[in-house]
């Protein structure tokens, strides 16, 4: 596949949605316009052949298994922590565990790392702009261990305000846990920057990464974050799989969070040893057909280019940004140009209720998503119940944002009534 | 369950049972917002903040976060008035609004049929005629948008549980379920 | 689908694995003969369909979506719920919570309501027979709370020792876990009967169906437990997607282990209340695909019907002990007969290792298991290091019995040397 | 990685690549249990329990939980004899055997060379030829069974681990990992 062409980093876009046959789809009569992909992206037909493949001539269960097909799923399993070692910029394989998506990958940080080290009277430090699933675990452990709990706070513009973050930055602040991208801002936090500031107060840095793994190229060593959480599902590949990135000396130094099935050296009554990371945080049967299909999501996002995929997306934020100024009582939240900014929109209309918004534009064949996001802190800060949210992906053009614009202004005049 | 309402052009070698199975209907969208739910909605009734001798309930839609006051005017059995405030969508704000003309001067038990009413209506289940019902019928398409029948009944079940309180039983258990 | 012939229990095989594409498979040049199906089962037909529909023509993230996508998956999603409430004789779909498998849904159980419960001194009782899966957790929750874990013995039958069991179970007994099934053994645990003792004593009884779901009638209100667990791809579905059942008195009581999207009632800075059940147990974009297939396999059973299933599958257990009888030097663990007993056989041979064995049939063409199984302390009581293990399921026929006695004969001959 | 060893009869109309990618190799099972390794697994040598006086070690395979103890007879800086006991498959049995054979009336730097040799040998790398091999040549099979190379490997990272504990040094990181 050469679907970016060499030295001029530009999309093939009719290319790349012929490999998503959903894309075809009619909804209530109207071409379908998929602006969901925050919440989950679609997947390419190499996705879908990789877990065919997998149940259709080699299906068993990984380790162990010493025949031909038990072999073959094993060996594609493994393989695909190598993937994402590169696809992450990880130091080593056993730095990738998988998990069942980001929420569960942040909860086994927080359980595991979280438990054995926070204290009474320590910190964890959080951002205003957390999805519930890098929120909420820090506030159930740090109940469990005393530990408190701080949020700083985002800009008018949407962007963390750095001197707030500075100023909940203690010497007893033992975690730093946010967001790469906003899954309802869009900003791009400057991850680098601020683990340099955490580590320099003795704080681990944890990256939520669900919105960046498929949209930005992710470095986890240059970001010098020291976990690393994303879902598959949004980044073109399978539900139900994700992966956690931690630092070898880290995870080694870590209790699992669950006991069973392949995740233990020896088992007696009296007590019991653990596997070697990673496979000590893979209890049970893992979902082996979704890791072999991330693996083909993973190539499929190398082989586009990520840098590639990134100008694409940038450039349909920046024309949805540019037309949706002109739509009048439409307020746009978060960064207002695309520097630092994923391909995220979320918007308030003055006369109408983003629930109304998003049934009147499914009628028109585009899909948008209204509610709180999973963000209720954000919402609060920002001064709504919800917004709607348009977010793009590859295979999005800019017709689609016109069609976009054009069934938000259709939403506005139903019900304002003209 | 929810209408089947995704359909798709067959390709070449498809198999048929892959491709959406209910022909479409482009009015829907005409069935939920009725022009009377849009009127409401623009100019809704009884839109005020309780007075300070009201009996006040208050609920949230756990899909969307919306909240929901009432502010009833009691008189020994009867309900003299109720006015509402809160933030929700046009569906909510509008069975709001049509609710506080319905059941203005109504005694606690017309109230409760009321409630029964509406809410059957949500599963499609007629309990009055539509001349009963006056602007009530114009929610009946609500019923085909699950995801829209808790802001129909939001301003309901909270009139529900006002009611409850005051007379010290408990709501129907059910619709407060769900998230 | 009428594949079960109506008065007449007997399942029309050939039919059945027209169903099942993979088994059409040659492996080392020789016909497919998998029976570790106590591993994992493959997949029929129906069940991929189901997950490539979704893919390819509704793929959405569920709930809270307003678009025709989101709103058919969300249907489709929650409908599972009640199929697998049908499957498993629960009284309400609210009593189902979808895990990654089964050792998620032991994890829950321990983590959420062993934590709350469990006080030092307390006991938890579980058997020789156990799964690492229902073991470890138990270890992991006793060490936090400093509870006591005690294991029932084994007979030397390969039954539970009911006088063992009573003697374990205390007033002290909190819990009582137990399998179903045992994976190695084949037993059928009598979980009826012992439930009963269990809850006389006011201990819980949390079952691992694993190794049941697939293979037995299943009602978990006869049976009598409070937890009942077990994954799909162990009963034809597909692999990252399981089940917990919980009374819902019990589950309404407890505490989420994961916090995240979707788990949540409300959420401030300062605290954060829970979702009703089940929703409160199923943080995060869960395994949606995985779901829906699930439920196209919870059909695919319940339409052949599980009475025939298992009388099927008792005709191949019973075929295979009676042949098993005449090879020489070959031990075969657990109960003589089929009564009692599901089409789980391991054995071990006086002159040939079992990794050895599996290597030899692997080339056969014969897929079995060998190892510990994840059950180390039965391993112990068996007094081997490991076993060979074939598993039926309903696609087996007596010929690959027989396929499968000749190549074990093969293995024996090949390493005696003669 | 390891070899694609599934292959399949096309059906008709079916894509060629869901079809096994390798040509099979109906001999391979004999490239593992070659002669050699059953003659040693039918009858070990210096197979017996650890004299009181010799340097012992064990270790665990944790692919099957197989474990494997030696007792080496050490003077000064020489392997006089090393014997083994434990339980495992033809394959560990045999290595342990042949190991015992190859290692006796060797100094440590030799053993340690031993060591290394046979580790090269799973994958694929040769270091001495089959003349120097001798018996141990026979492993070279193994390399083509992934799950079967520490199988092999185990008595060898015993001794390894033997001889560090000998000289305070640890071995090298790598092998003891995985399960
Ligand atoms: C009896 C038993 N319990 C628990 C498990 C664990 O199931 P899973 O690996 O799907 O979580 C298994 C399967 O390996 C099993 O056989
Ligand atoms: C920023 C962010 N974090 C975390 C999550 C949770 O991911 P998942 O639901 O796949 O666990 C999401 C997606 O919903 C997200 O957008
Ligand atoms: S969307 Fe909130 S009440 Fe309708
Ligand atoms: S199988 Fe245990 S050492 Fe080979």
């Amino acid at each position: 596949m050469a679907l970016a062409a060499e030295r001029q980093p530009v999309l093939d876009v009719q290319a790349v949605r012929d490999l998503f046959p959903i894309l075809e789809q009619r909804v209530h009569g109207k071409p379908l316009v998929y602006l969901d992909n925050a919440a989950t992206t679609q997947r390419p037909r190499a996705v879908l052949d990789a877990m065919a493949e997998f149940y259709e001539s080699y299906n068993a269960n990984v380790h162990r298994g010493i025949y031909a097909f038990s072999e073959k799923a094993s060996a594609r399993y493994e393989e695909v922590r190598s993937k994402v070692q590169a696809l992450i910029g990880a130091a080593a394989p056993e730095e990738i565990v998988f998990t069942r998506g980001t929420t569960e990958a942040l909860n086994l940080v927080a359980q595991s790392w979280g438990r054995a080290n926070l204290r009474e009277g320590d910190e964890i430090l959080v951002t205003e702009m957390e999805h519930h699933s890098n929120f909420v675990p820090w506030q159930m452990v740090a109940k469990e261990t005393g530990a408190r709990l701080r949020c700083a706070r985002v800009t008018d513009e949407g962007r963390l305000d750095r001197e707030d973050f500075r100023a909940n930055l203690t010497g007893r602040t033992r975690i730093v846990a946010l967001a790469h991208v906003s899954n309802v801002l869009g900003t791009i936090n400057p991850v680098a920057d601020l683990a340099r500031e955490a580590h320099t107060r003795g704080a681990i840095v944890v990256v939520d990464g669900a919105q960046a793994a498929g949209h930005l190229p992710v470095d986890v060593r240059a970001l010098g974050c020291d976990f690393y959480a994303f879902s598959a599902h949004k980044m073109y590949g399978p539900t139900g799989v994700g992966a956690l990135y931690g630092r070898l000396d880290l995870l080694d130094a870590m209790e699992p969070t669950m006991g069973g099935g392949g995740m233990i050296g020896e088992v007696t009554l009296e007590r019991t040893t653990w596997a070697d990371v990673p496979h000590r945080f893979e209890a049970g049967t893992m979902p082996i057909a979704e890791v072999i299909a991330l693996g083909a999501a993973v190539d499929f996002l190398l082989d586009l280019d990520r840098e590639t995929i990134r100008a694409h997306e940038e450039r349909l934020t920046s024309y949805a940004l540019a037309r949706l100024k002109s739509c009048r009582g439409v307020k746009v939240f978060g960064p207002p140009t695309t520097a630092g900014r994923a391909p995220v929109l979320s918007l308030a209309s003055h006369d109408v209720h983003p629930h109304d918004l998003a049934t009147v534009m499914d009628r028109d064949g585009v899909a948008v998503r209204a509610g709180h996001h999973c963000a209720q802190p954000l919402m609060r800060r920002l001064g709504v119940g919800a917004t709607a949210r348009a977010s793009f992906a590859l295979y999005n053009t800019t017709d689609e944002v016109d069609a976009f614009i054009r069934s938000l202004e259709h939403a506005e005049a139903f019900f304002r009534g003209s | 369950m929810v209408a089947e309402k995704i359909d798709r052009v067959a390709r070449p070698g498809e198999i048929p049972s892959a491709v959406g199975e209910a022909a479409r209907e482009p009015d829907e969208l005409d069935d939920l917002y009725r022009e009377i739910i849009l009127d409401h909605y623009r100019c809704p009734h009884n839109k005020m903040a309780p007075g300070a001798t009201d009996l006040t309930c208050s609920d949230r839609n756990p899909i969307c976060g919306d909240e929901l006051t009432l502010g009833i005017e009691m008189q020994g059995p009867c309900i003299r008035r109720v006015c509402f405030e809160g933030r929700g969508c046009s569906i909510s704000m509008a069975s709001a609004s049509m609710m506080t003309d319905v059941v203005k001067d109504k005694n606690v038990e017309e109230a409760k049929d009321w409630i029964r009413t509406v809410k059957d209506l949500m599963k499609g289940v007629g309990r009055k005629s539509d001349d009963e019902l006056g602007d009530i019928e114009a929610l009946k398409g609500v019923a085909k948008f699950p995801v829209r029948v808790k802001c129909a009944l939001l301003c309901w079940s909270v009139l529900e549980k006002a009611l409850a309180r005051q007379d010290g039983t408990r709501p129907a258990h059910g619709e407060e379920k769900g998230r």
